[in-house]
């Protein structure tokens, strides 16, 4: 067995993908093989271990050794309890089976003399504990507390933290330690303790009422960073322990928005909040990292008119920075100040629309969303051509969906009138017909059942077919704009159109040009194609009571027996009764295929760009 | 503030360390690593450190050769993550002498020191530039008195 | 920060001096100093750095005797030449003088390279050297001459055609020397794509000029030839004996060793089969495809062999007997990638006859055990459209596939098979044996579906067999009650099932389900196609015939034919046409996904 | 037919690129990463993975190579089979002159593959790919040749472009000789019960020519009925033969004559192809194998082979790779005969045996330990058992060359020719199991 050393340096050494692949292997098998040794001294174990701990980070398989890591830490020596723990934290989860055997250890090791073993078993407490391991060993925790080591109550405030995340029902243990420990002045302690109320409240809400309680102590302490004088241990250009205040300050927000949460505590809030905002700026990124905390939390909670003037200023500083993270940070922010000082954000709007043709795709995303979030009556026009301007250039696919959704939203909320409404949609359909969603279809659809202006409607519906003439390769403009010729066909029948360059008549050759080319179509994915040859073939039952002329009516009859053989359940089911319809006599077919009653508008939904939503 | 996972990236792609602190499968931590991989390197300098991926935020920064990565949540401080991977690079800077690629590949178990001193299941739990590193030394002093109490032995 | 820079100093070392030292190495007074400096310069441009702003320091190089240095400059020329389009006439006279140098490989490297430069004032400069080389007494030359008039022709339509170089090109395509005679044809390729003067005629072809195409296909380059077969495939013979002539030229290339020649020599085959007018002649030339076509599957590089499978599967749908003997040949390899895995399987099914049908379903019952879930699901498709191709094979496959749900057992599984049986049951309709094998496995396994259209299957099912399923209400209650939260797709199946199992009862047991069922999809429902079928159906209720009612709602669907996808006929006529090109992998015909403006040139001289 | 031509790493990132025709924006090739990354991403399993992407109007046709990929980027609706031939033919010209093309070796000698890609591509358009006559004026040593040499030397040899491309005048030899090799290699499937599913033989006839001048070969084969067109006899059927281009097809094709000017030095001169369609060859070397796996602890391996060969005929270096778990360890194993080792890069043990005369059996048996803790995602992947052998002086298919005839109009010299024969296992003799 060679050392780690040598390990890494063959691994580096390998000049080919598959060389390297064949030194890792081989690798892996001698250490699986000396793990089956029964006499393997600490030391061989040791090196095993480190090298294991390669492999892990290499992305390589390391399950076989899950079992030696209890073994090594469990030796007296400190630098096998180190490693051992160490690899523990790395390779295994609350998930893994051989978890139970690491409980004896972990409650020896809690209670051992030395507080660095203390410290590193805490430490990997913290790293793997599942419910069970909580459940058991939160006594060791406890007992921690009460020991006057601060490096160990530090961590044992962050484990019991995490005890709390997996078992609920340990809140109540802990919870008396809040008031002791909100006391303590150590920067790191405030860290632990500011995680534990988070934790405590997320898990209990009894316990929320005493935890809001602390908020005047918490102030307290955000006062005394945000006041004391050059620490040159915990300065970062300029300012003092960010870490902690940022920390503080999200642990004020939490509490700030509990029901219980008294005026005059929030007075308080609001005063820290602002000396907190004014205070510092130092143009650099710890500042602002403290600032956009502040910010948050200033429209976050029921702050006053002139902190929330204050953090809308902030913001608009930020958004002029140089600094791409600023700036994103900026839009991002501004996202949740929208509903509290709309005003305020559309004075930005110019900058907004900028940032949507930026060469970073996060600074983008977030200006999109922005974008939409700022649209209202008045500037609808401007907005929504700027949009799909973008959206017709827009080569991020991801992003298309979201934008189609988005439109539909806001036309429908802000349109300033019917024929602009449908301009829009179609517009889009043109553009991005092909990220748009089924239930935005449908969503159009019941609009123009809606429209009951004929004229409207007869200019929506050529609208629809020369865009399709133009670009047929658009599947949700093909599906809507057949599901329209089929029920609307005969408004249309013999009415003239403009496309790029000619005009044409829309008539049954035309239409049954547009209605063979959705059967025949071979630009769509198998199940596009099924949908719209459903469609089509809705189309050709409704307009074989349309057209006039018995060839016409011929050529869908032959269109729809044609997929009486289909494979696909849907279509065929659909052209067998729809064939069975076509022989019926007219008066009845009339009256099957009446005009389709407008139904319920339901509201377009909103969507979010980002995973989870706001607060 | 939660950080899910910590990577250093070689500017060639390659894993140089790696800590997770939320609980993934073997499998969907290649995948994600991967994808950031492709993602990061395809990124040009000028772009800003934050990157939206599914449903969590990824900052990077890149120090010489290496890229720090870190996933945090939705609504973390985006700031601070960068502050606390700076803070991570100091550490080691100052620990190692220095630091370089080549000090964390050789040196891994030294950097997970470091990095555990400094950040416990995904929360930075000491603010101090000192105490971080005063640890780690005392505890590289005990394990040398042990080795000393072996050869006793 | 300066810490970061000092990390970053450390690691990089001084980075400022990089250009510096380049530009003073490139104008070093030591000859070897400079040429180590241009290979420096050029490494530098390939890993993607911009080293644009050498460029007058590096053209100062260009005079040199020494080849290889020669060489670099010219590919440093070629690639910066936008962005310093003036400095680039000042090699104008290098240029010019290599095109007269002694030495062929100078000549030509010359001529190559100011093609490539593609800055307008360049048009000026080069008529004399292009006319020169065109008719340059060595072949290596002219061959080189031949693409560069293309390459003129992009940049300058219209001198090109002044000039007449189109006149020299197509005379060179009676060339003595056959890589002569296939750069000019390529180039004359190249620029009728381009060209977008509809008076200009760029190339036309006749017998004769075919029969000197013929005549040469065998002296040329693997490369050569592939430029002469697709060619023969743009041209239309006058006769019968014209065809049988250029099939039986191409014939011989089917034996090369490079498949693409193969491809492409059947590609000339079949597109004059057609004209060919003794069907015992053509079946015979078909018969001779055969062994090809299975070559294309033995290449040692697989995305040959998977371009090789997708062309076989558009030809195997136009001539299905062309390979009816062939099926080992395409079963998978252990080592072979999974895309090639799941297209040979799709070559297998259509392959199936009476006489494998065994053989071969128990090779598709190994790869359903897999590990692979894209390969699993394909196997199971396989072994249902065997079945549905082949009536002797049903009971066997329901077999297989029921053991294997027993095996394994997994939802995928289970989902993919209940689809399998359904379109089974559909292949044959009424049969009672087939009913009573099948529907009680599905019937075991209901909760287990989750597959949209595995979902759709069952419910369909449902409704052409109530009586088979003995919970039948309790399955009906779940599906209306839960029916806003289907897929459109599902809830038009339990639209049409619901209604249909309501008029084959003869109680009103079911009568609840229907109003429940078309309220929803009328009032709550938001996909207009669910609300038109529930309208329709509700209406059609709501007459009085219930003759016609029955006629309409009972309706039995025909058998279907199989469940192997075939073309569109427009598309397959489109692809046949396109073997071997982008088209015939992406089956897609290359309107679809071409944009026609390619053709256009894209760098209108400024 | 190409545009571009790039060479990329394995993540991607391009490390070499060629624009022959500047119709496509220099930059398109940054998307592919993240193309290919889609087309992975979309479903778990890498089925949607095609050696060609189409987006945004361009198409990306790949092929990868050890851990690369070699692209070619489009507009139009090019001949797909050609570009990926000539992508191969990129990569095969590189590995003669570098022995194995990886990220090192390009990096290491762009100098030579920016020329090469020069003469092997102009325009778009596929040129010059032979390496025999691509060394003759792309030297490696470019440096020396010029200090011994004014550069003007170097010419184009009159081979790039004349009818007979492969060969160059004036080669010389004291010794006129010509080598034949008919190598068989054999795949074959056979299922855990012992049938064969799948067999073909792949043949191939190599030359290895030291000969003078411009010669003339024609070469005689056992012919009667192999190039026939009646399949109905009992003779041999040769499907898709292929030749080298020095071949004359259409004699072959019209005379059933193989007749050509053998390019200088090795090269294969024509392959054939048996299927099973005409004849399942019984397997020549059976291997029966039990693999029992206890979860967590152990597993057993019990393994015997036999040569199903004429008692005289020897089967040489024969290996039995057979797959075991990729977290086996500490092998115990005892072979009858041979010697049986762990190969852990592979994941399998490798049972040698190098001589194995005709008619005989042996036996391995061996147990290797499985960790406790089992492999989460560990996939049931059914790898079959592999064989590799070679058996000389035997052809599987009965092939036999009569004659050689060397005939050079000038020099007139007598030469003769030397045949070896030899039956291998192909890259695909698989066992499957249970």
């Amino acid at each position: 067995m060679g050392s780690l050393k040598t390990f890494i340096k063959n691994v580096r050494k390998s000049k080919t993908i598959a060389d390297e692949r064949a030194v890792i292997k081989k690798e892996s098998a001698s250490i699986r093989t000396s793990f089956r040794d029964a006499g393997l001294d600490h030391t061989t174990r040791r090196i095993n271990i480190s090298k294991l701990l390669y492999l892990y980070i290499l992305g390589e398989k390391t399950h076989f050794g899950q079992v030696e890591c209890l073994k090594l830490l469990a030796s007296p020596r400190f630098a096998d309890k180190r490693l051992g723990y160490l690899a523990t934290t790395l390779l295994l989860d609350e998930n893994q089976e051989v978890l139970t055997l690491l409980t004896n250890s972990l409650d020896n090791d809690m209670q051992h003399p030395n507080p660095f073993i203390v410290g590193i078993a805490l430490c990997c407490l913290g790293s793997v504990a599942s419910a069970d391991l909580a459940r058991d060993l939160h006594g060791n925790v406890e007992r921690i507390f009460t020991s006057n080591n601060p490096y160990l109550k530090k961590k044992a405030c962050f484990v019991a933290a995490k005890l709390v995340d997996r078992d609920p029902d340990l809140a109540e243990t802990f919870m008396p330690k809040i008031d002791q420990l909100i006391g303590e002045k150590s920067p790191s302690i405030l860290l632990g303790v500011s995680r534990l109320i988070q934790a405590i409240y997320d898990a209990s809400p009894e316990s929320r009422p005493a935890l809001v309680k602390t908020v005047p102590r918490i102030v307290g302490h955000i006062k005394r960073v945000v006041s004391t004088g050059y620490l040159p241990d915990y300065d970062i250009l300029g300012v003092t322990d960010p870490f902690l205040q940022v920390s503080l300050l999200s642990t004020l927000r939490t509490l700030a928005m509990d029901s219980t949460c008294s005026e005059k505590y929030l007075e308080e809030i609001n005063d820290i909040l602002t000396q907190v905002a004014s205070n510092i700026d130092t143009g650099k990124n710890p500042a602002h990292a403290v600032l956009y905390e502040c910010i948050k939390t200033i429209f976050t909670i029921r702050s006053d008119q002139s902190l929330r003037v204050l953090g809308v200023n902030l913001l608009g500083k930020f958004l002029s920075s140089k600094d791409n993270n600023t700036k994103y940070v900026a839009l991002n922010t501004l996202l949740t100040v929208i509903s509290i000082e709309p005003q305020a954000v559309q004075r930005h709007r110019s900058t907004i629309v900028s940032c949507l043709s930026d060469g970073d795709i996060s600074i983008r995303r977030r200006a999109l969303e922005l974008s939409f979030a700022i649209l209202n009556e008045s500037n609808v026009r401007v907005l929504v051509r700027e949009i799909l301007q973008f959206l017709e250039n827009c080569q991020d696919n991801e992003l298309k969906p979201y934008i189609t959704s988005q439109l539909i939203y806001v036309s429908d909320k802000f349109s300033p009138n019917q024929k602009w409404h449908f301009d829009t949609l179609t517009r889009m359909l043109r553009s991005a017909g092909s990220d748009v969603s089924s239930e935005s279809v449908s969503h159009i659809l019941a609009l123009i059942m809606q429209c009951k202006d004929t004229e409207l409607k007869k200019h929506v519906i050529s609208k629809l077919v020369s865009s399709w003439l133009h670009d047929s390769t658009q599947f949700c403009l093909s599906l809507v704009t057949i599901w329209t010729l089929g029920e609307y066909g005969d408004l249309v029948l013999e009415s003239g159109i403009y496309t790029e360059e000619t005009e044409k008549v829309i008539d049954d050759t035309l239409i049954l040009s547009i209605i063979e080319s959705g059967i025949n179509n071979t630009t769509f994915t198998e199940s596009e194609t099924t949908l719209l040859v459903s469609y089509v073939l809705t189309a050709i039952i409704k307009l074989s009571i349309k057209f006039k002329r018995p060839e016409s009516i011929e050529r869908l009859r032959v269109i729809l027996n044609s997929k009486t053989h289909d494979t696909n359940l849907e279509i065929q089911t659909r052209a067998v009764e729809y064939k069975e319809i076509f022989t019926q006599d007219l008066q009845l077919k009339k009256g099957i295929l009446a005009k389709m009653p407008p139904p319920v508008m339901k509201e377009a939904q909103t969507m979010s760009l980002q995973g989870s939503s706001h607060q | 503030m939660a950080i899910q996972f910590i990577l250093l990236l070689s500017r060639q792609g390659k894993m140089r360390l790696s800590r997770w602190y939320q609980t993934v499968s073997q499998k969907e931590k290649a995948k994600i690593t991967k994808e950031l991989t492709t993602l990061i390197l395809s990124r040009r300098a000028k772009m800003c450190s934050v990157l939206e991926y599914k449903e969590i935020k990824i900052v990077y920064r890149r120090y010489a050769s290496l890229f720090f990565v870190t996933g945090i949540e939705q609504n973390d401080n985006e700031l601070l993550a960068l502050e606390t991977m700076h803070r991570f690079v100091e550490q080691m800077d100052k620990h190692y002498g220095n630091v370089c690629e080549l000090d964390i590949i050789f040196g891994f178990e030294q950097a997970y020191h470091i990095l555990d001193e400094l950040i416990l299941d995904g929360y930075v739990h000491e603010s101090s530039k000192k105490e971080v590193l005063r640890r780690v030394s005392q505890q590289d002093e005990l394990e040398n008195m042990d080795e000393f109490d072996n050869i006793l032995t | 920060m300066s810490l970061e820079k000092k990390i970053r100093k450390f690691l990089q070392g001084p980075k400022k001096g990089e250009a510096y030292e380049l530009r003073s190495g490139l104008v070093s007074q030591y000859k070897y100093e400079r040429k180590d400096a241009i290979q420096r310069v050029i490494q530098a441009m390939t890993v993607g750095k911009d080293v644009s702003s050498l460029f007058p320091d590096v053209l100062k190089n260009i005079a040199t005797y020494d080849l290889e240095q020669k060489k670099l400059v010219y590919l440093y020329l070629m690639n910066y030449a936008k962005s310093h389009p003036e400095l680039c006439i000042l090699a104008v006279n290098t240029f010019v003088q290599d095109t007269e140098d002694p030495n062929p490989l100078i000549r030509a490297l010359a001529i190559r390279t100011m093609g490539c430069v593609r800055v307008a004032r360049m048009v000026d400069f080069i008529e004399i050297p292009l006319k020169r080389t065109l008719s340059d007494d060595n072949p290596y030359v002219r061959k080189t001459a031949a693409i560069c008039v293309a390459k003129l022709f992009d940049l300058s339509p219209k001198a090109c055609v002044e000039f007449g170089f189109l006149d020299q090109l197509r005379g060179l395509i009676k060339d003595s020397n056959p890589m002569v005679v296939a750069n000019a044809l390529n180039s004359l390729f190249e620029i009728k794509d381009m060209n977008v003067d509809s008076s200009l005629v760029v190339l036309e072809f006749d017998s004769e000029l075919i029969k000197t195409l013929l005549m040469c296909l065998n002296e040329c380059t693997e490369w050569g030839r592939i430029t002469i077969l697709d060619t023969l495939t743009k041209y239309e013979a006058s006769s019968s004996e014209e065809a049988s002539h250029i099939i039986d030229r191409a014939t011989p290339q089917l034996q090369h060793a490079n498949p693409s020649v193969v491809l492409s020599s059947i590609k000339v085959i079949l597109h004059h089969l057609g004209s060919v007018k003794m069907p015992a002649q053509r079946s015979a030339i078909l018969k001779k495809l055969s062994s090809p076509l299975v070559s294309l599957v033995s290449s040692s590089i697989p995305e040959a062999q998977y371009v090789g499978l997708k062309n076989i599967r558009i030809i195997l749908e136009k001539y299905p007997q062309i390979l009816s003997k062939e099926l080992r040949v395409f079963f998978i390899k252990y080592s072979d990638p999974l895309y090639l895995k799941l297209e040979k399987l799709e070559i297998m099914v259509r392959l199936a006859n009476e006489s494998n049908s065994t053989l071969l379903l128990s090779e598709l019952k190994e790869y359903a055990m897999e590990f692979e879930s894209a390969l699993v699901i394909k196997a199971i498709k396989s072994i249902g459209s065997v079945a549905i191709k082949l009536p002797d094979c049903v009971i066997k496959a329901v077999n297989i596939l029921s053991g294997l749900i027993d095996q394994r057992g997994d939802s995928l599984i289970v989902n993919e098979t209940t689809t399998v049986f359904t379109n089974i049951l559909r292949r044959y309709p009424g049969k009672n044996d087939y009913i009573t094998l099948i529907v009680p496995i599905i019937s075991a396994h209901v909760s287990e579906i989750n597959k949209s259209e595995a979902t759709a299957s069952y419910i369909w099912l449902f409704g052409e067999y109530p009586k088979y399923f003995s919970n039948l209400k309790d399955h009906l209650d779940s599906l209306v009650d839960k029916f806003l939260e289907y897929e459109s797709s599902i809830q038009l199946h339990i639209l049409t099932s619901v209604v249909k199992i309501n008029m084959a009862s003869s109680s009103n047991k079911y009568s609840n389900h229907l109003q429940r069922v078309l309220e929803l999809a009328t009032k709550e429902c938001e996909s207009a196609d669910v609300r038109d079928k529930a309208y329709i159906y509700w209406r059609l209720l709501s007459s009085t015939s219930t003759d016609s009612q029955k006629k309409v709602i009972l309706a039995k669907l025909p058998p279907i034919e199989t469940t192997i996808p075939s073309f569109n006929p427009v598309v397959l006529e489109h692809l046949i046409k396109e073997l071997s090109t982008l088209s015939s992998v992406y089956h897609r015909p290359s309107y679809t996904f071409i944009d026609p403006s390619v053709y256009s040139p894209v760098n209108e001289v400024q | 037919m190409a545009s571009q031509v790039h060479f990329l790493d394995i993540k991607g990132k391009p490390l070499l690129s060629r624009d022959y025709k500047g119709d496509i924006p220099p930059n398109t090739i940054e998307k592919f990463p993240l193309l290919i990354l889609e087309l992975e991403d979309d479903n778990d399993e890498e089925s949607n993975y095609k050696p060609f992407i189409n987006h945004q109007g361009i198409n990306y046709i790949y092929i990868s190579h050890n851990n690369l990929y070699i692209c070619a980027l489009t507009r139009k609706n090019e001949n797909v089979m050609a570009i990926i031939v000539f992508l191969s033919k990129i990569v095969e010209v590189l590995t003669q002159y570098f022995k194995t093309l990886e990220e090192e070796s390009i990096r290491d000698n762009f100098v030579i593959i920016y020329e090469l890609l020069d003469e092997m591509m102009d325009f778009g358009y596929a040129q010059t790919t032979d390496t025999k006559i691509l060394k003759q004026y792309i030297t490696q040593d470019y440096f020396k040749l010029i200090k011994k040499t004014p550069s003007r030397i170097v010419q184009p040899p009159n081979a790039v472009t004349n009818s007979v491309n492969w060969r160059s005048e004036g080669i010389m030899y004291k010794k006129n000789e010509a080598f034949l090799d008919v190598v068989e290699s054999i795949n074959m499937l056979i299922s855990a019960s012992g049938h064969v599913l799948n067999s073909e033989i792949l043949g191939k006839i190599k030359i290895k020519s030291h000969l003078s001048g411009m010669p003339d070969l024609r070469l005689g084969l056992n012919d009667k009925g192999i190039f026939s067109e009646e399949t109905n006899n009992r003779n041999l059927d040769l499907e898709d033969i292929k030749f080298h281009q020095c071949v004359r097809l259409s004699k072959f094709e019209n005379e059933k004559i193989i007749t050509f000017i053998p390019p200088d030095g090795e090269f294969t001169l024509m392959s054939y192809r048996l299927s099973s369609n005409q004849f399942l060859v019984k397997p020549l070397i059976l291997v029966d194998c039990k693999i029992k796996v206890h979860q967590h602890s152990r597993i057993e391996i019990i393994c015997s082979v036999k040569a199903q060969i004429k008692k005289k005929s020897v089967a040489n270096n024969v290996e039995v790779m057979i797959p075991i778990p990729e977290d086996a360890d500490t092998p115990k194993s005892s072979a009858q005969y041979g010697s049986v080792k762990w190969y852990p890069e592979k994941a399998c043990l490798i049972w040698k045996l190098r001589t194995f005369p005709g008619g005989k059996q042996y036996f391995m048996s061996s147990e290797l330990g499985l960790p406790a803790v089992s492999d989460p995602e560990a996939i049931l992947s059914k790898r079959p058992i592999k064989l590799n052998f070679s058996i000389p002086y035997f052809t599987t298919s009965g092939i036999q060359v009569r004659y050689l005839r060397i005939n050079e109009p000038k020099l007139q010299y007598q030469s003769y020719p030397w045949v070896r024969y030899i039956t291998q296992a192909g890259d695909d003799y698989t066992v499957r199991i249970k």
